[in-house]
């Protein structure tokens, strides 16, 4: 049997949910940027399956992965900063107790 | 896809047995040994000298020592993490020689992206440090982590910048490419000079050595992330850093010395001849300079070997496109 | 240096604004920026004044200040020999004064606000000299006005001085109307404010022959302005103002009411002469001589029996500017001028002589003094010199102009002349009434303890003691009378020297001072028995002619007791009638509230009740936390996409 | 055959560890599970032929973006030893929407017919990623440095402590 464009979009299917889930559930900051880190992983490998599968002639799936990727490092460093002075000014990082600004 | 799959693993299983053992030896053992005597011979000692001729065998008595002590785990350690940390960065140094070209076609990979992977596996080290750090579970360990992940990340990217400006000269990022384009051109020591001189610092700083061996500082955190560690995990990651800054010399001469290039002798004892070299630059280094400080170690990436870095980049660019 | 004569109000102006802003923080409280600003002035003057000997041709600067339809309104300012001597007459002896304020006034709370307001009074003044037109000149007329109210009324605090200084506003305010009418009356005629055009065209019979009310336009004019030269002259019959005026700071009193403000109603008819000259039959220059006499001869009058120093200077004042209106009114226009002139150096010498007693004795009444003579040997000196100027004794300033008028009115009417005689010899009476009163025998106040001023007062009085002696030779005839040379009204010869008359106005000042010693030195003749003997006739001149009780009656209650008519009016009649307006909308305002409150409010009440029930459920979906809203979308995708494959 | 093989194994490390990312109590283990992750991915990337792609994937994710999420742990609720509940009350409903969700992508995954391509990837990727971020897709390049750019300095002047 031969890897097919599906095999690779189920796995990164799966990989979505997986950081989906950990987006909809964990309480620490830094668990749901790892979350949504693995959702760009997913869409990563999306994009790359498909260049590879439907368009092998161009590579724009390569090309929005290192943009991807590139924007990914960018949301963790901003992110991580922001999850950083969170837990200086109020000494935690759980996102449902950081509720300053509720009412 | 006509990948002989079977062949393909198999080759690559006695490889590595090869490889592990050639670091072992050769980097590891060797590397301690001549730290010992070289370390000797600056501050005008003899080193190990009784076990075997000249003390030539101390390193492998030192081995075996090492392999019959008892593996100790603390308590309240995170088990599979401190396990695992050792090996990540055994590995990671391991990997960096995949990419290495010893002479003409002695070469495990020749990777199309080859000081990519480089980089690339160079940087995990980081990882089993930080993980070791983290699981010991001491104080020592943790900030020896933290201040080894500040550094090798900072200096990640002037080591990125040096490997960049030799690609761009060369037009290839595979390393037999490389010296290849040197032994039609000529050594890039001589167009590359502020990118060696980049490289070489970083790669100190890389590897943890004196100057910037702040991860392991004796005087202030006892041994740094591998306080807690003992008998051969502790040998393992020895192992790592040895093979890593051998892997270190051994970029440098491909990619700054013409690798196996050289007249008269065979490649194989140039390369090795150019390495050793390097290493003993290493050495030197270790017994000449004071320790940094955490703050001018960062300053020293950040603020003048990145900037330097990326202008010789523009300048490299400029000589290439003009 | 002409060019820079529009600086000379500006230095004044800019202290006066300086002060106003900085106040003490400035050098000397203020007062070295207002001296500063005045003796810069002064300076300028001067060499306008050195500059237009030598070339004595009228400068003019004007600035297109609007249009008025299709006529062009300019502004400007004129330099001719008439505004060089006001000049030099106001910046000098305002100089003066500036400087002897600064001992005078050292005590004073309101020091720094006493020369803001000087300065801005010696910039009105100047601005209103140098105007080349009725605006400027009405403007600044105005602002003379104003701070003579604000200066008079410097101690606002004492109900007399508000009271004088209402007076003063509100009397030459009646003077300043006519003169506004008088002016738009030769603009609506003439079509311009420009005095050059004004007089060329006067002079070239455009108004001859043409009627206002039956009577000509020309005269009707001039004596409109003149009207308010009454009022700011202080002439019969608005004279009323000064005496009172006197409540004012001594330096006050002198630089406004003797030597400068007053002097403005003579310089409009100086200034103004063209018309007065050119109108029917010189009805108009008559009605000037006929209430400079008048007002010379009934002031002189008075200030023989007044016992407060000051008022006896401000009737001297009322009668000596009557002699020079007297003087212009027969002709003789270099007389007046030059009477002018000589009687503000002299005026201000003894004004501020008299404020020096003043300050040294704490009171005003002149019997309450004596022998100060020998204790305050510069103040009897100095007020001495003035006294011997204002009687006209030879060599001093006064004789020269007084004589100079004697000879023009005993040339041009006869009648006037023993009006102006009588005067002379009251004059020297009262002045010397004074002197004597004040310096000579002893010391009647028993809890005085007078002193001598200190310099920076004796000063100023020796310089303008000096300028009272000397000042009278520029109109000397043995000299040239170079002052008439400088200064002429063209087409009025001036009228020979006479030996004679001047030998016969000196003698009558000798007599008047004669009469004084005989009753008040050698006590002859004993006071009492004179104002005995004089009976109804002192009791009239002692109540000043019952001119302030007539004015009461006649003017004051009827416009009281219309004023009250009316207040009634408002109260029972208008304010009735709005009260009633007032309660039928409160009426109304009842009754619409009651809508308001029922129908209204309660619609608008359910509205807020039902949405603020809406939202106290919906509220609960507002959780605030990320992760509740990101189930909700990934549960809407999850449904999205279900519709979208199943359908 | 070995390259479903290698499929598989691959796979099955990508998804093992991330489900190790996703449910571990301990947030230190949930990170490092992050490296096998992107390792795994990173060789479904060298299967798919996209090798430079995968060695800046191993740069970056694995060697940068873990480093730095270990690093914050570790300067938080890392560095307290602390042991906290980790997860909110909507494990039942976030697991019944990513449940559903993943079987209904794999359901239109399966169920829909990709175009084929034809022709294939070049040999060196590496020269033609370069060549087209400085060509076709220069402007994206650029935009994207200006975010980094952007991102570094808000990143510093975020976490910057406040005087």
């Amino acid at each position: 049997m031969q890897v097919g464009l599906t095999h690779f979009l189920i796995v990164s299917a799966l990989l979505f949910c997986l950081g989906l889930y950990a987006v909809l559930t964990r309480r620490n900051a830094v668990a749901i940027l790892m979350g949504i880190e693995l959702m760009l992983n997913a869409a990563n490998v999306n994009l790359i399956a498909f260049n590879k599968f439907t368009a092998p002639g161009a590579l724009n799936g390569q090309v929005f992965a290192l943009v991807v990727i590139t924007l990914a490092a960018c949301e963790a460093g901003v992110g991580l900063a922001l999850v950083m002075a969170a837990y200086r000014n109020l000494e935690t990082i759980h996102v449902d107790e950081i509720n300053v600004m509720k009412w | 896809m006509g990948v002989n799959w079977p062949l393909e693993i198999g080759r690559a299983i006695a490889l590595t047995v090869v490889m592990f053992t050639f670091l072992a030896v050769v980097t590891a053992m060797l590397g301690v040994l001549l730290e010992r005597k070289i370390g000797g011979w600056i501050q005008s000692r003899l080193g190990p000298k009784h076990v075997g001729p000249q003390g030539l065998l101390q390193t492998v008595a030192d081995t075996i020592k090492l392999l019959q002590k008892e593996h100790i785990t603390p308590q309240a350690a995170d088990v599979v993490i401190f396990n695992a940390a050792p090996l990540i960065v055994a590995v990671a140094g391991l990997m960096d020689w995949l990419v290495i070209p010893f002479a003409p076609g002695a070469i495990v990979r020749d990777l199309n992206i080859g000081i990519l992977f480089f980089a690339a596996m160079a940087s995990m080290t980081v990882i089993g440090i930080l993980a070791g750090g983290f699981a010991s579970n001491n104080k020592y360990a943790l900030l020896g982590g933290l201040r080894s992940a500040a550094q090798m990340v900072s200096y990640e990217l002037p080591l990125a910048v040096g490997l960049i400006a030799v690609a761009m000269e060369a037009g290839t990022l595979s390393t037999v490419g490389i010296v290849n384009a040197q032994i039609r051109n000529g050594w890039y020591i001589l167009y590359q000079l502020p990118a060696f001189v980049i490289f070489m610092i970083a790669a100190t700083a890389e590897v943890n050595r004196v100057p910037f061996d702040l991860p392991e500082a004796e005087s202030e955190l006892v041994a740094g992330y591998f306080s807690e560690y003992t008998g051969m995990r502790f040998a393992l990651f020895q192992l790592g850093e040895y093979a890593e800054m051998f892997a270190m010399a051994a970029l440098a001469t491909t990619l700054f010395l013409g690798g196996w290039s050289g007249p008269i002798l065979p490649p194989v004892v140039w390369f090795f001849i150019k390495m050793y070299a390097i290493v003993f630059f290493f050495m030197w280094m270790r017994w000449t300079y004071p320790r940094l400080r955490l703050d001018q170690l960062l300053n020293l990436s950040w603020k003048l070997l990145l900037p330097a870095g990326l202008l010789w980049i523009l300048i490299t660019g400029y000589r290439i496109a003009f | 240096m002409v060019e820079l004569a529009w600086l000379i109000p500006v230095f004044p102006l800019a202290a006066f604004a300086l002060i106003t802003a900085f106040g003490r923080r400035l050098p000397g409280e203020g007062a070295y920026v207002a001296v500063a600003g005045i003796i810069a002035s002064a300076l300028l003057s001067i060499g306008i004044f050195l500059q237009m000997l030598g070339h004595p041709t009228p400068y003019e600067a004007n600035f297109r200040w609007m249009l008025v339809g299709q006529l062009p309104l300019d502004l400007g300012i004129r330099v001719d020999a008439l505004t060089t001597v006001m000049l030099l007459v106001v910046t000098v002896v305002g100089s003066m004064i500036f400087i002897y304020s600064i001992g005078y006034m050292h005590e004073d709370p309101r020091y720094s606000r006493f020369f803001a307001y000087l300065s801005l009074f010696a910039a009105s003044m100047l601005l209103l000299v140098l105007a080349n037109n009725l605006v400027f000149l009405y403007a600044g007329w105005e602002l003379v006005g104003l701070c003579s109210y604000l200066l008079i009324g410097f101690y606002f605090e004492r109900p007399s001085a508000a009271r004088a200084a209402m007076k003063a506003f509100i009397t030459t305010r009646v003077g300043d109307v006519f003169m506004f009418l008088g002016i738009l009356l030769l603009f609506f005629t003439l079509g311009t404010f420009r005095f050059e055009e004004i007089f060329t065209k006067v002079s070239q019979g455009a108004l001859t022959g043409q009627t206002i009310g039956g009577l000509p336009t020309l005269t009707v004019a001039a004596v409109l302005i003149f009207g308010g030269a009454v009022g700011k002259s202080a002439q019969f019959p608005l004279h009323t103002w000064l005496p009172d005026a006197m409540e004012g700071p001594t330096p006050v009193s002198a630089l406004i009411h003797a030597a400068t403000m007053v002097a403005a109603g003579v310089y409009l008819v100086a200034r103004a002469y063209t018309l007065f000259f050119a109108s029917p039959g010189q009805e108009a220059l008559l009605a000037v001589a006929y209430i400079g006499g008048i007002s010379a001869l009934m002031a002189a009058t008075i200030a023989v029996v007044q016992d407060d120093i000051k008022r006896v200077l401000a009737y001297s004042t009322i009668s000596q500017l009557g002699l020079m209106m007297l003087g212009l009114g027969v002709g003789g226009y270099t007389a007046g001028m030059f009477h002018l002139t000589t009687h503000a150096f002299f005026k201000a010498l003894l004004f501020l002589g008299a404020g020096s007693v003043i300050h040294a004795m704490r009171t005003n009444d002149i019997k309450q003094m004596g022998g100060l003579a020998k204790v305050m040997p510069s103040t009897y000196w100095t007020f001495l010199i003035g006294a011997l100027a204002l009687s006209g004794i030879f060599p001093f300033a006064g004789f020269w102009s007084k004589d100079e008028i004697l000879l023009e009115a005993f040339h041009n009417n006869p009648a006037l002349f023993v009006v102006g005689a009588l005067t002379s010899f009251l004059t020297a009476f009262y002045i010397f009434r004074v002197i004597f009163y004040t310096f000579s025998g002893t010391l009647r106040s028993h809890d005085a303890h007078p002193h001598e001023s200190p310099g920076v007062m004796t000063g100023p009085l020796w310089v303008l003691a000096a300028f009272s002696t000397v000042i009278g030779f520029v109109g000397a005839p043995f000299l040239g009378n170079p002052f008439h040379a400088f200064l002429r009204f063209e087409g009025v010869e001036a009228v020979p020297f006479s030996p004679t008359l001047a030998l016969a106005s000196l003698a009558i000042a000798a007599a008047g001072i004669g009469a004084a010693a005989v009753v008040y030195h050698w006590k002859i003749v004993p006071a009492q028995a004179l104002r005995r003997a004089a009976g109804p006739l002192h009791t009239l001149v002692a109540n000043k002619y019952y001119l302030d009780e007539l004015y009461a009656v006649a003017i004051v209650r009827p416009v009281l007791w219309i004023a009250w008519a009316l207040r009634n009016f408002d109260v029972y009649v208008i304010d009735a009638l709005v009260n009633l307006f007032g309660l039928a909308g409160v009426g109304l305002a009842r009754l619409y509230r009651l809508m308001d409150t029922y129908i209204v409010d309660g619609l608008v009440n359910v509205v807020g009740y039902a949405v603020k029930g809406a939202g106290g459920v919906l509220r609960y979906v507002q959780t605030g936390r990320a992760q509740n809203y990101l189930l909700a979308i990934a549960l809407g995708v999850i449904v999205l996409l279900a519709t979208g494959l199943f359908r | 055959m070995g390259e479903l093989a290698a499929f598989i194994i691959l796979s099955v490390i990508t998804l093992a560890s991330a489900v190790v990312v996703v449910t571990s109590g301990n947030i230190v283990r949930s990170a490092l599970s992050l490296v096998p992750t992107f390792l795994g991915i990173t060789g479904l990337y060298i299967l798919l032929q996209a090798e430079f792609v995968a060695g800046i994937q191993v740069l970056i994710y694995a060697g940068a973006i873990t480093v730095l999420i270990l690093f914050v742990i570790m300067l938080t609720e890392g560095g307290t030893g602390l042991r906290t509940r980790q997860v909110n009350e909507q494990v039942p409903l976030g697991m019944l929407a990513a449940a559903v969700l993943a079987l209904i992508l794999i359901a239109v995954f399966s169920g829909t017919e990709w175009p084929k391509a034809s022709g294939s990837l070049p040999q060196y990727t590496a020269a033609p990623i370069g060549e087209a971020f400085l060509t076709s897709a220069v402007l994206i390049f650029e935009i994207t440095s200006l975010v980094l750019l952007v991102s570094l300095m808000g990143a510093i002047i975020i976490a910057r402590r406040e005087r």
